[in-house]
């Protein structure tokens, strides 16, 4: 386990890359995906949010290669004349934002009560271990309804609107935790009675320093497997709160909420409103899912 | 009033198809949807488009409307004026409630008294009306407070319940819904129409049944041949249209405009639509003196006209009536359309379309800059009111007022705006009285305290001389009436309460072998409907 | 077995009292009850009167207990959109939303058991491999957007099967059945591919990995060195110890079907709970939003219990004490 | 008498990412009803994997790649799975390292008992339960009449690996292959296993392949031994003589670091460096890079095993030939 972080990155990972076709072509999909979301301000065609550029003559534009397409909006146009290209990009932004805040958060959390679960054992850890059992008894996507709601109702509707990303985040990011920390506690547990460990209690290094400098390289690995099977599902849950119209605020619309928008004309042919953001979004799961999948297997070498 | 040619056309046609297949007496089932579900069965709770469209099929009014909204008799024959204050209403003989009770004066009686209720939605029909009494088993007399040209327009809303039933029941006044109130008319009724409710699961179904007792079978015109009404409420679009192409659903009240293309082209589907007696508009808040939601301090710009008039300006109603309507609207310049009682065609134009003389007007008020404000908007109640506020929104950012839409369903939006806690929102009014004066009383008359007076002015607009026109109209009748309502279209025209958009178009869409005539105030009656 | 039992009902009670807190605090904070109750034009009079009617005067664990008190009796109060009592809202569509959710977790567990089975035990068959390609779109797509497709294609397109509700039902009492209808039936056949369909592939993956982990044992090993035949160790020793973890997890991931069943819901416009409380969201809703939360508190309080139970009876290495479970 | 078991120049191979790794090479030894041969070395010398090969379980991608194995004559490495399959059990029984997870958690013995008899023998149930308490009795757990029905997990090790056992020789077959059978247990225990597999061989007159590699136990058990480096029989003999007079030089060392009984071998005594891994294996002799001896030849040419008196070794040193090259350090053996 001491290697793990080395071997991680040494070359049989990047051999196993390379020699898997799907896992290659993932990870350009990803790769597209984030640095579309990522540069949309500068690379997009136009700016969705500047109401001020929208003109209503311009709705229900069909995607550049159809009949009545404008080489303009190469996606077509949605029914505020917004080209559709770039409200994904602006939309995926969202996405990929509170997709990997969201893990980040979780992983933050996690990470730290399984080392201090692990490390300090006792109460202290049979009591943070039962709460993360509890929680995972409840499935995610509901908690973070919930989370949602309880704030959506407490705060004020204006502060709502402002902190609303932030909300999402958090809901989603706090569903998540107890993965992470179950993980890190196992992992040490087996470290925190390792020689080395002892060693170094034994010169005086500090606890916290021992945690960070020697126990978290070793669970670096399976956190990061984690991490990234998350962020395809932390996705999928803003699309899915975005869907159900509490996610992200409508003045900032994420791929859920594209969708939402173009589900109301999906009947009426103009499908591109909604088939594109789908589209987009499922390739940014997938894409993510399969990364994650073929950094599980070749992190771990027994399922090979 | 016009007769349109349509619905007379449309009629015959139903009476025609009637006629072929008469005699054949088998379960006709209708299974009818629409986004809302009524939230109660009280006859005098609600006064709501959802509630009743349910509700008339199964309780009458005295006065009953034709296809082309024109009164006709009710559980009333014969109806009055024996003084400018009293009015006589002859009774129907031997109607008979749904549980069998036989209808009396009293109950006609008891009903207006009922609807008079401080807890009471209906107060704006009988707002003139100080009491009613029944002067024998069949006349019932209204006693005014003061003389009220459109009485008998009013009394068409008013549905008459049993008054036996009621006291049995514990229903004296009306389901008190602020208070979360629950009783018997919640879920049950009692009336004379032509269908009873058979059973009642909120927000899943409510099924009507043919009430072959009706007094109305054997009378002309309702002819419809419809045993049993399934009505389901469907709050997706996407959901409810899959159901009528499937065949699920015979009739959908609400179709999305946007489906009504692929309607009209599905095999065993037909879409058809008139003109709502509904008018969109946008309300400003000309009374505070601070902007409540926006980044100007110190003074509120919607009280200068000209902002007011740049605002009007920036809006091209002609491409949302194109592109976000598509067709299914009809601009206008007015408060309400043509259909309403009072309607002056000469008053029905439009500021033009002009950005340039928009920005123009902005820098003369003092706002070179422009400003930013929040636009109140409901997104599940007109026909594509997020989508409008979104168009307008950009609209006027594109001459400088940035305009964030703040759009939440129409429960808390009405919460809202009702503590004129607004600084502009978007309405849409009908009239089912079919007359001016409930317009101008409600939207623009200054909130007094009067029964009626400004309960839905939430920009608190307030002219004197529009007041005053308000109080001509309800007294006035003849000339003078209309005089005054011609100046007080005028003097909307000129002080620019209201930013008027358009009238709704109601498309409804069925399946093939469904006839009901389209009404202009979005109520089916099914005593008029046929499936073959 | 009843100790047992015992034991995990009173572990379960910490977590139904924080439940219960926050649907109180919900209940008596956030919905503001007196304002609502009030509208708009009220006395100072009528204000005090309704705070001493709620009980709102008095202390906050006087009024939280008696907040669980009516909670145990089923008593949330009337529904401020509907006007009707709260427990008869959810008891009239709680059968809806049981049922969809039966025949969810049926499929998601048949098929999903079926198929992680097989690709499990035949990792490099082509069948496999599409299976597992199939789980993996099948995790990254999202239900709303798998409901909507289906629509699209049965309802719309082929005109085999309903889009939305529950076609006819059957009363039984209280319950209301769709499963004795030709039209219940077909109703129910797309919201319940929709909603067991995302966990079927989380369970198919789950049982696959578990299953090449059991297969990787030594008692597994030392089965074939006994000569045990191919049925034998597959599906007595592997899938029984597959089990194990897969019930722990599976349990959950049903839990998992409740939450779903709201986005299902929402799409078909099936008249269950999921359905009841985003109408209820959109309309600020506080007491059934309050008590949905505890339903459904109570509803995974039972599925662990019940997974708890399995667990009991599938192990026996758990009967005899939980701490000596000792093994792999 | 003919040997019950021959392997002859048995090759397994494991095709991986980075090229096909030849796991044994060339192993060749016979076993004779009755006997008990010693299969020593290092972790990943290759004994598990003979072990592996001969049961016809070896782990995918592994495969037999050259040579034969013969029980009792027939050919069995190339068998269909289901013939295969009836032999495993009924004609060659095997014990696994650690008894803690070699029995399934979640059957009783004594079901585990009578599902392997039924498999292999015409027993009805009542029959399969009477032998299954029998053998239980045979391999000396205590009432087990009625600890036939206790869970594995209601065993101690010790009891437990008595259970493997009974399971292994429930079939009665003529070859029992038991792969590090005392490893995994607390030395006291050790030793009652060893002497109750003694016992149990003799009185069934079953021969045994008995991979370890814990030379005490060896030294014990065993009448033959093979030694094993990186994949190849480095020596092979009778017991007595690898362990007073090893001829290899790894043997040698290998011999000189008994009797940590209680420790695993992980350095050798006298020799530096470990061994290969299976992708490094040098030319000619695997052992020259260690070897204290090594010559030219050692690291052109693989030696084969050659006579050396009461052993054969795979040593140059051996090779009448190879006298004539002058070695490169003073023979100490």
């Amino acid at each position: 386990m001491a290697s793990a972080l080395a071997r991680a990155f040494d070359s049989d990972l990047w051999w196993s890359f390379k020699r898997s076709p799907v896992t290659v072509a993932s990870a350009l999909v990803a790769l597209v995906c984030i640095l579309g979301a990522l540069l949309a301000p500068w690379i997009a065609p136009h700016n969705p949010f500047d109401l001020a550029t929208l003109n209503l003559g311009d709705a229900f534009k069909p995607p550049a290669w159809a009949e009545d397409g404008d080489p303009l909006f190469g996606l077509g146009t949605d029914d505020q004349g917004r080209d559709v290209l770039s409200a994904i990009m602006y939309g995926a932004r969202i996405s990929l934002l509170v997709g990997v805040c969201a893990v980040v958060f979780s992983t933050l959390v996690g990470v730290a009560v399984g080392l201090l679960a692990g490390y300090l054992g006792g109460t202290a850890d049979s009591l943070l271990m039962r709460i993360a059992d509890i929680q995972l008894t409840f499935p995610s996507i509901l908690i973070a309804l919930l989370v949602d709601g309880v704030v959506r109702a407490a705060v004020p509707r204006e502060v709502h609107d402002q902190i609303a990303l932030f909300v999402v985040i958090f809901a989603i990011g706090i569903s998540a935790w107890p993965q992470f920390a179950r993980t890190v506690r196992g992992s040490t547990l087996v470290e925190r009675n390792k020689e080395y460990v002892l060693a170094a209690r034994i010169i005086g290094i500090s606890q916290v320093r021992i945690m960070l400098t020697h126990v978290l390289p070793n669970v670096i690995g399976p956190v990061l497997v984690i991490a990234t099977l998350n962020l395809g599902f932390a996705i999928l849950a803003e699309a899915t709160l975005s869907f159900l119209g509490v996610g992200v605020p409508p003045t900032q619309p994420s791929l859920g909420t594209l969708i939402r928008i173009g589900n109301d004309f999906l009947f009426s042919g103009e499908w591109w409103i909604t088939i594109f953001p789908g589209i987009a979004l499922i390739c940014m799961v997938l894409s993510v899912n399969l990364l994650g999948d073929w950094l599980r297997d070749a992190l771990n070498p027994r399922l090979r | 009033m016009r007769v349109k040619a349509r619905a007379v056309l449309r009629t015959a046609a139903a009476l025609a198809l009637l006629a072929l297949g008469a005699g054949a007496v088998q379960a006709k089932s209708v299974r009818w949807a629409a986004s809302g579900d009524p939230n109660t069965m009280d006859p005098h709770s609600q006064n709501v488009g959802t509630v009743t469209m349910v509700l008339q099929q199964v309780y009458d009014p005295l006065l009953k409307r034709n296809q082309d909204l024109s009164l006709a008799p009710g559980l009333a024959t014969e109806w009055r004026q024996e003084e400018p204050t009293r009015w006589r209403f002859t009774l129907r003989q031997g109607v008979k409630f749904h549980e069998g009770e036989a209808l009396t004066a009293e109950d006609v009686a008891f009903s207006v008294q009922r609807a008079l209720q401080p807890t009471s939605n209906f107060g704006i029909y009988v707002d003139t009306v100080d009491h009613a009494v029944a002067v024998d088993e069949r006349t019932v007399d209204i006693i005014l407070k003061r003389p009220d040209p459109i009485l008998s327009n009013k009394l068409a809303s008013i549905f008459i319940v049993s008054k036996s039933w009621s006291e049995k029941h514990n229903a004296t006044r009306p389901q008190n819904t602020r208070a979360r109130e629950e009783m018997h008319t919640t879920r049950n009724t009692n009336g004379t129409g032509a269908y009873r409710l058979a059973s009642r699961e909120p927000d899943v179904r409510t099924v009507l049944a043919r009430n072959e007792a009706w007094w109305g079978w054997g009378v002309e015109g309702n002819a419809g041949n419809v045993t049993e009404i399934v009505y389901r409420p469907i709050a997706s679009d996407a959901t409810r249209i899959a159901a009528l192409l499937s065949g699920e659903v015979d009739f959908v009240m609400d179709p999305p405009l946007q489906d009504l293309n692929r309607l009209r082209a599905a095999p065993g589907v037909k879409v058809i639509e008139g003109p709502e007696v509904r008018s969109i508009f946008l309300a400003m808040d000309v009374n505070r003196d601070e902007l409540l939601y926006g980044d100007v301090k110190g003074k509120n710009p919607f009280k200068d006209l000209r902002v007011r008039q740049a605002l009007y300006q920036a809006i091209d109603v002609q491409a949302i009536h194109r592109t976000t309507m598509r067709g299914q609207s009809v601009v206008t310049g007015t408060l309400f359309p043509e259909q309403v009682n009072g309607y002056v065609k000469a008053e029905d134009v439009r500021l033009p379309f002009d950005a340039a003389r928009a920005k123009a007007l902005l820098e003369q008020a003092g706002y070179p800059q422009g400003f930013s404000v929040t636009l109140d908007c409901p997104n599940n109640r007109y026909i594509n009111d997020e989508q409008i506020c979104q168009n307008i929104a950009a609209m006027w950012s594109r001459v400088g007022v940035r305009t964030a839409v703040k759009s939440q369903p129409l429960a808390p939006f009405f919460a809202q705006i009702q503590k004129d806690d607004t600084s502009v929102y978007l309405l849409g009014w009908g009239v089912p009285t079919l007359d001016a004066l409930y317009s101008f009383q409600s939207l623009l008359a200054f909130r007094n305290g009067d029964q009626g007076d400004g309960i839905w002015n939430y920009g608190r607009y307030s002219n004197p001389r529009m007041d005053a026109l308000v109080q001509r109209m309800k007294t006035d009748t003849g000339e003078a009436r209309q005089a005054a309502i011609t100046e007080a279209l005028k003097l909307y025209r000129e002080d620019v309460p209201h930013i008027p958009l358009h009238h709704q178009m109601i498309p409804w869409a069925m399946r093939s072998n469904v006839q009901i005539p389209h009404m202009a105030n979005n109520q089916p009656y099914f005593r008029w409907a046929v499936v073959n | 077995m009843f100790a047992f039992i015992l034991s995990r009902i009173l572990q379960a009670i910490p977590v139904m009292l924080v439940v219960a807190l926050i649907s109180f605090a919900m209940f008596a904070y956030v919905g503001d009850p007196v304002s609502i109750m009030l509208g708009q034009d009220f006395t100072e009079a009528q204000r005090t009167q309704l705070i001493k009617d709620l009980g709102l005067d008095q202390s906050f664990l006087m009024q939280f207990s008696t907040f669980i008190g009516n909670a145990a009796q089923g008593e949330f109060g009337l529904s401020y959109r509907l006007s009707r009592p709260v427990a008869q809202l959810i008891g009239e569509r709680a059968p809806a939303t049981l049922e969809l959710a039966i025949c969810a977790a049926s499929i998601a567990l048949v098929v999903g058991v079926a198929m992680g089975v097989y690709t499990g035990l035949y990792r490099n068959s082509w069948l496999s491999r599409a299976f597992l390609t199939f789980s993996l779109v099948g995790v990254s797509l999202p239900p709303f957007l798998i409901g909507i497709l289906l629509i699209l294609i049965f309802s719309v397109w082929l005109g085999w099967l309903p889009s939305f509700g529950r076609g006819e039902v059957v009363q039984f009492g209280w319950w209301s059945t769709g499963f004795l209808t030709w039209s219940g039936l077909k109703a129910l056949i797309l919201p319940a591919i929709t909603l067991g369909l995302f966990q079927l592939t989380l369970i198919m993956r789950l049982v696959r990995s578990e299953m090449l982990e059991v297969l990787r044992t030594d008692y597994i090993k030392f089965a074939r060195a006994r000569g045990l035949g191919n049925r034998a160790i597959n599906f007595g020793h592997a899938l029984k110890n597959t089990l194990v973890p897969v019930i722990t997890i599976a349990g959950l991931q049903l839990g998992g079907i409740i939450a779903f069943a709201i986005v299902t819901e929402t799409v078909f416009q099936w008249p269950g709970m999921g359905l009841l409380f985003i109408q209820s969201v959109g309309a600020a809703d506080i007491p059934v939003m309050a008590a949905y939360l505890m339903l459904i508190a109570l509803v995974f309080v039972g599925i662990n219990l019940v997974v708890d139970l399995l667990y009991f009876l599938v192990d026996p290495r758990l009967r005899v004490g939980r701490g000596a479970a000792g093994g792999h | 008498m003919p040997p019950i078991l021959e392997v002859r120049d048995l090759r397994v191979e494991f095709p991986t990412r980075r090229g096909t790794l030849t796991a044994l090479d060339g192993v060749s030894f016979d076993i004779a009803p009755g006997e008990v041969l010693g299969v020593v070395g290092e972790s990943g010398a290759g004994k598990s994997m003979t072990g592996a090969a001969i049961i016809g379980l070896l782990e995918p991608p592994g495969r037999i790649a050259g040579g034969q194995i013969l029980l009792s004559g027939k050919r069995i490495d190339n068998l269909p799975y289901e013939q295969m399959r009836r032999i495993r059990g009924r004609e060659i029984g095997a014990i696994f390292q650690d008894p803690l997870t070699t029995l399934n958690p979640l059957y009783t013995v004594g079901r585990q008992l009578i599902e392997t008899m039924q498999t292999h023998l015409p027993l009805s149930d009542k029959e399969a339960r009477q032998r299954a308490i029998g053998w239980l009795e045979m391999v000396g757990i205590p009432a087990a009449a009625q600890r036939v029905d206790s869970y594995p997990h209601e065993f101690s090790g010790g009891m437990r690996q008595r259970v493997v056992i009974s399971l292994a020789l429930c079939a009665e077959p003529k070859l029992i292959v038991a792969d590090e059978p005392t490893t995994a247990l607390d030395v006291s225990i050790q030793a009652q296993i060893i002497a109750l597999l003694k016992t149990l061989a003799r009185e069934k007159r079953t021969a045994m392949m008995l991979v370890t590699h814990d030379m005490g136990v060896i030294a014990e058990t065993a009448d033959r031994v093979a030694v094993m480096y990186a994949g190849r029989i480095a020596e092979i003999g009778p017991v007595r003589s690898v362990v007073k007079s090893a001829k290899h030089p790894y043997s040698a060392g290998l011999m000189a670091s008994i009797p940590p009984l209680d420790r695993k071998v992980d350095h050798l005594a006298g020799i530096e460096g470990s061994m290969p891994r299976l992708s490094a294996i040098p030319q000619g002799c695997a052992f020259n890079p260690r070897c204290a001896h090594v010559f030219a030849r050692c690291r052109i040419e693989r030696p084969e095993l050659l006579e050396t008196g009461s052993t054969r070794a795979a040593c140059w040193l051996y090779d009448p030939a190879s006298e004539k090259q002058a070695p490169e350090v003073m023979r100490h053996v």
